[in-house]
């Protein structure tokens, strides 16, 4: 019995001292050689310098990094399709590539980065590229959607949610923008324009707000983006959706510190989690002159919700949304019940805490007896969606009607006089000006008064406005950011270590100071600083800029280096 | 320069040395020295290339940053948008934590202009020769088959030419540089596709004309095979007339690669003329009025071209008498 | 000789066809290399598959290659250059429908400008050869053709436009000006449309007229030294006749050829002039469309382009076989 | 009195490598009606004497001293406006070239009313109404005054020219080689509306030539021009009696003359100095056979030599003598220059010049060589009847071209068109026999002669070559055939590779053949270029073609045709593009050779008179077929064919004593694009019977093998005549 013991307690033993030589360092194979994708120098010198120098450090940590330097429109679709080694695009999935969000007035809730950036369900088809697959996480993302009553203990989940990320590295945050405004207070008063929390002057409050001081009462600003499409179904982009919330009333919006506040919408009262009243403002007005009721905003949304089920080659049903871009947005609608000709009752399917945010203060309202037509002839063909439609003079209720639109051109609205929020100025437009320095001379020459959008190098914007005292710089902390993000499904990003590694080689501050000219601030998180309400929590971790630092953290893991000083994964 | 020899008619035994080596290539060399000695552009436009050359070879001994790491104050800081040193007001540098000897200033992000220009005179040549180098050599072989040959040579390869002269030419190039990687080489490549359409027309008429002529059917008689009528009898005759399109090449190669890289169809890891004018002005240069750093560019640019122009010009006026100014 | 012109007519025409078909095919091949689809353009924190799957059948692309080309061939018989990625509710048709008459009134006139100077340039250069002068204004000319055009565009733009804000930077015209264009006659009858052609235009020519003040010079010196001309000089005409009437009308045979191929050709690239101006045409269209990765927008605009291109060569050709006699008589040269 | 007077004129051009003195010191006379003939050889400044007359001078040429008195004005004075006014007004000028003297985009009417109406004052209609008549005056048919140029032949356009000259009616009428580079019968045509314009208007003219014989058909008085000086003047009959100067001797007699042949035409060895160092003493001393010590240091002025007769020789007081010892050709012969285009006189040339009779020491063994035989004809024609050494045979050949035609053709716009260029022609060639193809332009000749070297392939027909069929010869047979066969081209400038040295040129065609050994080859190379006379070898061998004189280069084109001991040569034109002075030399050099060879030859040539001097028989070829052949003595004194005779007729005689006599036929050929049932003379002929135009005509033969192709011999020799005489005239 006892000899059995011993021989056991030996045999452990022996096992044991065999153990140790191998579990002491053992050198692995090299880390293989990375490559890191951007957009050109050409498109944004700003995130190309970037990440040639983070490049350059991630070097000096002994690891071979290719920088791969594509337009855009290239990038995008290139990561998108190279998530998998089963790529479409590239002969190996993606690994690390520098990335932004940018911030929208609808981001201005937590819900849409939280879920669609990370949750496992939008991994293979869905934004949440780079794989990220963590139930903990996905549970908690769930969580706050359907915390509606008490946002106190939303917060809560929504600090954990930022924690796990902060902690699993599985972005590194380096910086959310400070977007510059300037605007001509030679033609407008200073104190009439409202900073919103997150995107910066140039928003909707500004636009109705924003008092004219001359008896010139046009505001021309532009964008350096493209002017597609004027169509309330569809978003194509950052510029088109200011038309859009324009020339289109919307239920409710996003006030200015990021709260939806009813706007079309004389009251929303929540009967329980999943059912909503909304009552709608008397005597508005379509720009046709119609009037605007109850069945139209129902119509909205189920606009959005239309579509055609289809089954593919193999037999799979397949949900064809006419609305592409809104459907989501709709998605959650169980029910719309119209009470009277202004009040009517959405039920959801599930709760959803954002839905006031990313649905009500999101859809556009469209007047029934112009889309219904339109949409029925859709549902007919299977060809094509509401994004082959461009109205010949687009129909809304908003404070803005539509005088001329060209595209990729210019956008000419002028106020609505029938609106009950009639702006002070009386006529807004937007130019498409991609050449930066013309954007820079017309502002001085005062072609152009309200210059909203900046994605040039910021230094020479505070230059232009030191040089002309009609000229003032508004800027403001983005609900966007910039950063780098891993593909966590293969190696070397599959491992913790190493990603947080590579976040100790992003020098926040050297970017914020060289390359942003100190109009940044430092991000750790995709909650950004702007949205005060939810960053109340304890502090996340920080990953200072220090090459040592990665080196000891990789050698803690047990990676190591040869004599070439490449780096080495640990041994076995 | 060969009648002095022949003035004083020299005993035989040293004309025989001579002939032995008079052959076309010796013909051609004096062809060449007649373009740059009659005409001193060209001669001028040579050591313009002369120049860049020596640049481009030395360049990183010449250079003295590297032209794509910004440079660093004693802060760590970048050292951006300094003005030449003969510029700036005296001591700002200092003040900055640095000293400016930065012949040309710094980029917006702290990159040496002066060395950017030294080592962008590379890719310039680059471009510029071996483009040139393979419009000459398509452009002379197809215009020889063609204007030799005729027939359904001459047909195939005439509306290939067709084809090639109707394809935009910039918009192709952007397209190409756009779908593939960003490298020069493409660029080269895509502009050799097209270019040598002229070369290859004018050298087939020259052909045309040269093969009509009588030492030609002199060799035929004499019983002279095809490829000998062609590269020993007409080639060297129209070789001249390779280099001349070879060199205004030269120029539209370099002017082209300089218009895709501004449109930022380019690789900025290789830094050229056109790239650092992209980059100046997406970088605001213009704005903040750094002229040291737009002109430069655009004036080598310039220079290279207007040698290649010159040299051309030159070869012109030797073939083509007519044009010469007496 | 008029029914051997028809046939020479006749001839080339189908050669163009022949040639046009060819650079059809080469460009959807080409096109085929293209590094990323449309859905880049779409794709939004809220992109799904489904989405995907739509709008990949909404542009063909699902199809096998051959059916896509047999599609494409078709389309182009249509006039049906397909729909754009980036501009909803648009044909590619519709925008560069839109973008050619500019493209066109800033080709023209540059053209017309930079070949009036250049014409008369090149005689006066002739007239002068061996001068001071003539060596001065040839260089220069040289230069103007050897700076690269955006860079002398973006120059003037900083004097012209904002450092004495004498000039409008960029586009066709402000908006509140432009709506108001129901046609393209508005357009063209607007003073500001003409104002913000100044710079492009200028440039352009500037550029341009290097061409036809070279060739106008050679073809004078070349033309001058003919018998004809020595006998008009026998016959005792005035030296501004014998340059004018005789030498120069001669001489200008191969540069009014060399106008109608630069129609073609300077439409084809305009491309950098139009981006540093913003100057909404084709070559701007061709760039952006490039960038956004709309790839039946680019393809459109550089067939619209070729077949331009294509067209103005048959032009040339037809139009040198009118105004030189000889060229009907070509045939008889061959009778050894 | 004189209407225009020239008093020590002297023209320089500047150009890059030097000062050309073109015109040296020029002083002449020109009356009222007078007819004066400028006699020179290219490059001696005639032409550059008329720009100075009316001032268009290329902007590199100076008139640096002199003066040129019209009517009394000072031209030089003269302030240009003016200037222009007398153009064409008062001296009309007929250009050189004058070919492409009219605006090849204007039609031709246009241009004439363009210069009436612009320079003459007149009004549209009366313009056009003159311009009519002018079309009649110089015999152009008034329907085409609405052509383009391109649409005229060369005579029509010389013409024109005309016309327009006269439009203005001026009183001085210079016409600068009027007749060159066309067709005998056109030429000859021209000619006579020149001389028939002289009459009617009562024209001041002055004629510029190298050509003596039109200079006699034309002028009633000769200045000779050499170097840029006048050596002689003289009235047109004495000076062809006896010329009084030994460059005139030379000249007389290196003209052929078909109505007295000679045996032996001379050729003036060498080429005028260089005129940018002109030599110091007598500028012809280097080519003349008189020349003494003196000659290099004295410069002769031109003084009165008897009887209204100016020359500029130091010997023209032994002019008598000297002209009987210039009879003997072989004294011409003598005179060896080796000295290269741009170059001053070489020590060894002087040296040459030592004693008297100026022998140059170099030449040496073949001063016989050269000298022909007493009748060139004889003994050729003994080989020819002799044994049957037959060496060629041309069986019906026929050679058509396509023009047009095939999907090119259609891509071009041309529709398809067969130009019969050759049609069926028959001959045979002996070994060493000597054979002349003679025909206006475009008549096949030298496409006949193309086909004899294989350069182009029969369409119909078989050429038989030493018993070959050359159809059906493999490459190999076909490396030997080229091996036995050569080509002399027309322009020595053209047929010698312009990048290749002499040497290069000479020593291909033995590469091609093989020659292995460097110095074989050398060998050869330098013994061909002394069998031709340019000796030493050596000095020849490192140049460039640029470097020689054409007469000097023409040898060298035919040291290349013998290098490899040919057969058979062809020669196409070989002396049309040089200048008379040396013609002879090269036809002397290639005759002598053929003897020593035993070459049999083919000379393509439109100068009759020239054929007669050098080949045993003589082939008239019209529109692809051969009319006429025979021995050439029997062809040109006994012409059969109605063409022939009128070719015959055609050629101008250097003796101003005989007219030519005016000729039935009209000018021009027409184009070979129809095949014709009967003669294809027909159209043209002013025999024509009915006959001809539906029945081909046989070769009638008589017993000397002298054959013609016409009815007027055969049994249709009485079919009806049609008569066309009076419209054929014109």
């Amino acid at each position: 019995m006892s000899r059995k013991l011993v021989s056991i307690a030996v045999l452990a033993m022996m096992l044991l001292v065999l153990a140790l030589p191998v579990t002491s360092q053992t050198m692995g194979e090299a880390v293989p050689p990375i490559i890191v994708h951007s957009v050109t120098q050409a498109e944004r010198p700003i995130e190309y310098e970037t990440t040639r120098l983070v490049v350059e450090n991630m070097r000096e940590l002994g690891l071979e990094v290719e920088h791969r330097a594509i337009p855009w429109a290239q990038l995008i679709h290139e990561i998108w399709y190279s998530r998998t080694t089963d790529s479409a695009v590239a002969d190996r999935p993606f690994q690390m590539t520098h990335w932004r969000m940018v911030g929208r007035p609808e981001r201005s809730d937590p819900d849409e980065f939280t879920y669609n950036l990370f949750h496992s369900s939008v991994r293979d088809g869905g934004y949440n590229f780079i794989g990220y697959n963590n139930p903990e996480y996905d549970a908690l993302a769930e969580a706050q959607r359907v915390e509606v009553a008490d946002r106190e203990a939303r917060l809560e989940l929504i600090c954990e949610a930022q924690q796990i990320i902060r902690n699993d590295m599985v972005n590194a945050y380096f910086i959310h923008p400070l977007t510059p405004q300037v605007v001509n207070t030679a033609n407008f008063n200073p104190d009439s324009i409202t900073t919103q929390a997150g995107i910066g002057v140039h928003n909707f409050w500004t636009w109705i707000g924003i008092e004219p001081t001359g008896d010139d009462k046009t505001l021309i600003t532009s964008t350096t983006s493209f002017l597609q499409a004027f169509n309330p179904l569809e978003i194509s982009g950052d510029a088109p959706s200011r038309v859009t919330e324009m020339t289109w009333d919307r239920l409710m919006r996003i006030n200015p510190i990021g709260v939806p506040e009813p706007w079309a919408a004389e009251s929303v009262v929540w009967e329980d989690s999943l059912n909503v009243v909304v009552t709608l403002r008397a005597g508005m007005k379509w720009h046709d002159g119609e009037d605007v009721q109850s069945d139209d905003a129902a119509y909205s949304f189920e606009a959005a919700l239309a579509g055609t089920t289809q089954t593919d080659e193999d037999g799979k049903e397949e949900f064809r949304p006419e609305a592409p871009d809104y459907h989501p947005f709709a998605r959650n609608v169980a029910d719309i019940e119209i009470i009277d000709d202004l009040s009517l009752r959405f039920t959801l399917h599930t709760p959803s805490a954002a839905f006031e945010t990313s649905s009500l203060a999101k859809l556009n309202l469209i007047p029934k007896h112009i889309w219904e037509p339109i949409i029925n002839d859709l549902l007919e063909r299977d060809d094509a969606d509401v994004d082959s439609i461009q109205e010949e003079i687009p129909i809304g209720s908003g404070p803005f009607k539509y005088v001329a639109f060209d595209v990729n051109e210019f956008v000419f609205l002028e106020a609505f006089d029938d609106h009950w929020a009639r702006p002070k100025i009386d006529a807004w437009i937007m130019n498409v000006l991609p050449n930066q320095e013309a954007t820079l001379g017309q502002i001085q020459a005062g072609e152009m008064n309200f210059l909203w959008e900046w994605p040039g190098d910021p230094g020479v914007l505070q230059s232009i406005v030191d040089d002309n005292e009609h000229l003032d710089l508004f800027s403001a902390i983005s609900i966007g950011m910039n950063y780098f993000a891993f593909n966590v499904r293969y190696a070397p990003f599959d491992d913790v270590t190493f990603r947080q590694a590579i976040a100790h080689t992003i020098p926040q501050e050297f970017i914020i100071d060289n390359i942003f000219n100190g109009l940044a601030a430092p991000a750790d998180s995709f909650v950004s600083a702007a949205l005060e309400y939810w960053r109340q929590c304890e502090d996340l971790p920080t990953y200072d800029f220090s090459i040592d630092g990665a080196r000891a953290l990789l050698e803690g893991a047990g990676y190591s280096w040869d004599d070439e000083g490449r780096l080495h994964y640990p041994g076995n | 320069m060969q009648q002095e020899a022949s003035a004083r008619g020299e005993p035989a035994g040293v004309a025989t040395m001579q002939f032995r080596q008079g052959s076309a290539i010796r013909q051609l060399w004096e062809t060449n020295l007649e373009v740059f000695q009659r005409d001193r552009m060209a001669l001028f436009g040579l050591c313009i290339f002369a120049v860049f050359a020596i640049v481009a070879i030395f360049a990183p001994q010449i250079a003295p940053n590297n032209p794509l790491t910004p440079l660093k104050n004693n802060e760590g800081d970048w050292i951006k948008d300094a003005m030449p040193y003969w510029l700036a007001e005296p001591g700002e540098d200092e003040a900055e934590g640095y000293t400016n000897t930065f012949l040309l200033g710094t980029t917006n992000i702290g990159r040496d202009i002066y060395s950017q220009l030294i080592h962008g005179s590379r890719s310039a040549l680059l471009v510029g020769f071996s483009a040139a180098a393979a419009v000459a050599v398509i452009g002379t072989v197809v215009g020889l088959l063609a204007g030799y040959y005729g027939g359904w040579v001459d047909a195939i390869l005439m509306r290939a030419a067709d084809v090639a002269f109707g394809i935009p030419f910039i918009p192709f190039i952007i397209v190409v540089s756009a779908f593939l990687d960003p490298s020069i080489w493409n660029v080269v490549v895509a502009m050799a596709v097209l270019l040598w359409r002229d070369t290859g027309r004018v050298i087939r008429s020259q052909v045309l004309v040269i093969k009509e002529q009588a030492f030609v059917s002199a060799a035929r008689v004499s019983g002279a095979s095809n490829l000998r009528i062609i590269f020993v009898y007409i080639a060297p005759s129209i070789l001249p007339l390779s280099f001349l399109y070879g060199s205004f090449a030269i120029a539209w190669a370099i002017l082209t690669e300089a218009s895709v890289s501004f449109l930022g169809f380019s690789d900025p890891e290789t830094i050229s003329w056109g790239f650092m004018l992209q980059d100046a002005f997406n970088s605001l240069a213009l704005s903040r009025e750094a002229f040291y750093w737009i002109v430069p560019p655009g004036l080598c640019i310039m220079l290279t071209v207007m040698a290649g122009f010159f040299i051309g010009r030159g070869y012109e006026e030797v073939l083509f008498p007519r044009l010469r100014r007496m | 000789m008029s029914r051997g012109v028809a046939y020479y007519i006749l001839g080339r025409f189908l050669q163009s066809v022949m040639v046009l078909w060819i650079i059809v095919t080469l460009l959807f091949l080409l096109f085929r290399l293209a590094p990323s689809n449309p859905l880049a353009s779409y794709i939004d924190t809220t992109f799904t598959k489904q989405q995907e799957a739509a709008l990949l059948a909404r542009f063909g692309l699902d199809k096998p290659l051959g059916e896509q080309y047999i599609i494409y061939l078709v389309n182009l018989l249509k006039l049906d250059l397909g729909d754009t990625f980036s501009y909803s509710g648009k044909t590619v048709l519709d925008i560069l429908g839109a973008d050619l008459p500019n493209t066109i009134y800033l080709t023209l006139t540059s053209l017309l400008l930079a070949y009036a100077v250049g014409v008369l340039g090149g005689i006066v250069m002739a007239a002068m050869r061996g001068s001071m002068i003539e060596r001065v204004g040839t260089t220069f000319t040289l230069m103007t053709r050897a700076a690269p055009q955006f860079w002398v565009g973006m120059l003037l733009l900083t004097f012209f436009a904002f450092q004495w804000k004498l000039l409008p930077s960029s586009g066709i015209g402000p908006p509140m000006v432009r709506y108001r264009w129901e046609t393209e006659w508005d357009k063209l009858m607007s003073p500001v449309f003409w104002r913000h052609m100044i710079l492009p235009t200028f440039t352009l020519a500037l550029y341009l007229h290097g061409l036809p003040l070279l060739l106008m010079r050679s073809n004078m010196l070349e033309v001058l030294d003919q018998d004809y001309v020595t006998m008009s000089r026998l016959a005792g005409y005035s030296e501004w006749r014998v340059m004018i009437q005789t030498a120069a009308r001669n001489a200008m045979l191969p540069v009014l050829t060399a106008l109608t191929l630069g129609i073609g050709y300077s439409i084809g690239g305009n491309v950098v002039i139009e981006h540093v101006f913003s100057w909404p045409g084709l070559g701007r269209t061709l760039v952006r469309a490039v960038q956004q990765a709309d790839y039946p927008l680019a393809q459109g605009a550089f067939f619209l382009i070729a077949v331009i291109i294509v067209f103005m060569n048959f032009i040339a050709d037809i139009l040198y076989s009118l105004l030189d006699p000889r060229v009907g008589a070509s045939a008889q040269a061959q009778v050894s | 009195m004189s209407i225009l007077s020239i008093r020590d004129l002297k023209v320089n051009y500047h150009t890059q490598d030097g000062t050309v003195r073109a015109v040296d010191g020029v002083s002449l006379d020109l009356d009222e009606s007078q007819r004066l003939g400028l006699i020179g050889e290219s490059g001696c400044g005639k032409t550059t004497l008329l720009k100075a007359i009316v001032q268009v001078l290329p902007r590199n040429g100076h008139i640096v001293s002199g003066e040129i008195k019209f009517k009394g004005m000072d031209l030089l004075k003269l302030p240009p406006a003016e200037m222009r006014q007398l153009r064409w007004r008062e001296i009309a000028t007929i250009p050189q070239a004058s070919m492409d003297s009219l605006n090849p985009v204007q039609r031709v009417g246009s241009q004439l009313m363009k210069l009436l109406r612009v320079r003459g004052g007149y009004t549209k209609k009366a313009a056009r109404k003159r311009a009519v008549d002018l079309f009649d005056v110089v015999g152009l048919d008034t329907e085409r005054l609405m052509h383009y140029p391109h649409e005229f032949s060369g005579g029509m356009k010389q013409r024109a020219v005309i016309a327009m000259a006269l439009a203005l009616e001026p009183s001085l009428l210079i016409a600068d080689e009027p007749v060159t580079a066309l067709d005998v019968i056109v030429q000859h045509q021209i000619l006579e509306v020149l001389r028939r314009l002289e009459r009617e208007l009562n024209l001041t003219v002055m004629l510029i030539t190298h050509d003596i014989s039109v200079v006699a058909q034309v002028c009633d008085s000769v200045s000779v021009m050499y170097a840029g000086r006048i050596v002689e003047e003289a009235k047109a009959e004495p000076f062809f009696a006896s010329p009084a100067h030994p460059y005139s001797l030379g000249l007389q007699q290196a003209f052929p003359n078909l109505a007295s042949p000679r045996d032996v035409l001379v050729s003036i060895e060498g080429y005028p100095p260089d005129l940018r160092e002109p030599p110091a003493g007598c500028r012809f001393a280097e080519r003349c056979p008189f020349v003494q010590e003196t000659c290099h240091e004295i410069d002769p002025q031109l003084e009165v030599v008897g009887d209204g007769r100016m020359a500029a020789c130091l010997r023209s007081n032994e002019m008598d003598d000297l002209r009987a010892r210039a009879e003997d050709p072989t004294l011409w012969q003598n005179v060896e220059v080796t000295r290269l285009v741009g170059q001053p006189p070489t020590k060894s040339t002087d040296a040459g010049r030592g004693e008297p009779l100026g022998r140059p020491t170099i030449t040496t063994h073949d001063e016989q060589a050269d000298q022909p035989l007493a009748d060139p004809c004889n003994v050729p024609l003994a080989v020819g009847n002799g044994r049957a050494d037959l060496l060629l045979e041309m069986n019906d050949v026929s050679k058509r071209f396509k023009i047009g035609g095939g999907l090119a053709g259609l891509l071009r716009g041309d529709k398809e068109q067969t130009v019969y260029a050759v049609n069926n022609i028959s001959f045979t060639l002996r070994r060493g026999e000597s054979l002349g193809l003679a025909g206006e332009s475009g008549c096949g000749k030298s496409t006949t002669g193309k086909l004899l070297v294989k350069l182009i392939d029969a369409s119909d027909g078989q050429i038989v070559f030493d018993g070959a069929d050359l159809s059906s010869v493999d490459d190999k047979e076909l490396l030997g055939f080229r091996s036995r066969v050569q080509l002399m081209f027309q322009n020595p400038f053209e047929a010698l590779n312009p990048r290749f040295t002499l040497y290069r040129s000479l020593t291909e065609p033995l590469i091609i053949h093989g020659w292995k050994d460097e110095n074989e080859r050398l060998q050869r190379v330098v013994e061909t270029l002394d069998r031709v006379n340019l000796r030493p070898a050596e000095v020849f061998l490192d140049k460039y073609p640029h470097q020689l004189s054409g007469g000097q280069l023409q040898r060298v084109v035919l040291a290349r045709a013998l290098v490899l001991h040919p057969d058979f040569l062809v020669a196409d034109e070989p002396v049309s593009m040089l200048d008379v002075s040396v013609r002879a030399g090269i036809l002397n050099t290639t005759r002598r050779l053929a003897r020593e060879l035993g070459l049999a030859t083919v000379y393509i040539s439109h100068d009759l008179s020239l054929l007669q001097y050098t080949c045993d028989r003589i082939a008239i070829m019209y529109l692809g077929e051969i009319v006429e052949i025979g021995p050439s003595n029997e062809v040109i004194n006994k012409p059969q064919h109605p063409y022939t005779q009128a070719l015959i007729a055609a050629v101008p005689v250097p003796d101003p004593t005989i007219e030519n006599p005016p000729l039935r036929i009209r000018e021009g050929v027409p184009r070979p694009t129809e095949q014709f049932i009967g003669c294809p003379f027909a159209q043209r002929c002013p025999e024509v019977m009915e006959a001809c135009l539906n029945v081909r005509p046989p070769f009638i033969a008589d017993e000397q093998g002298h054959q013609a192709q016409c009815h007027l011999y055969g049994e249709h020799h009485n079919s009806p005549k049609l008569h066309r005489e009076a419209e054929a005239a014109r």
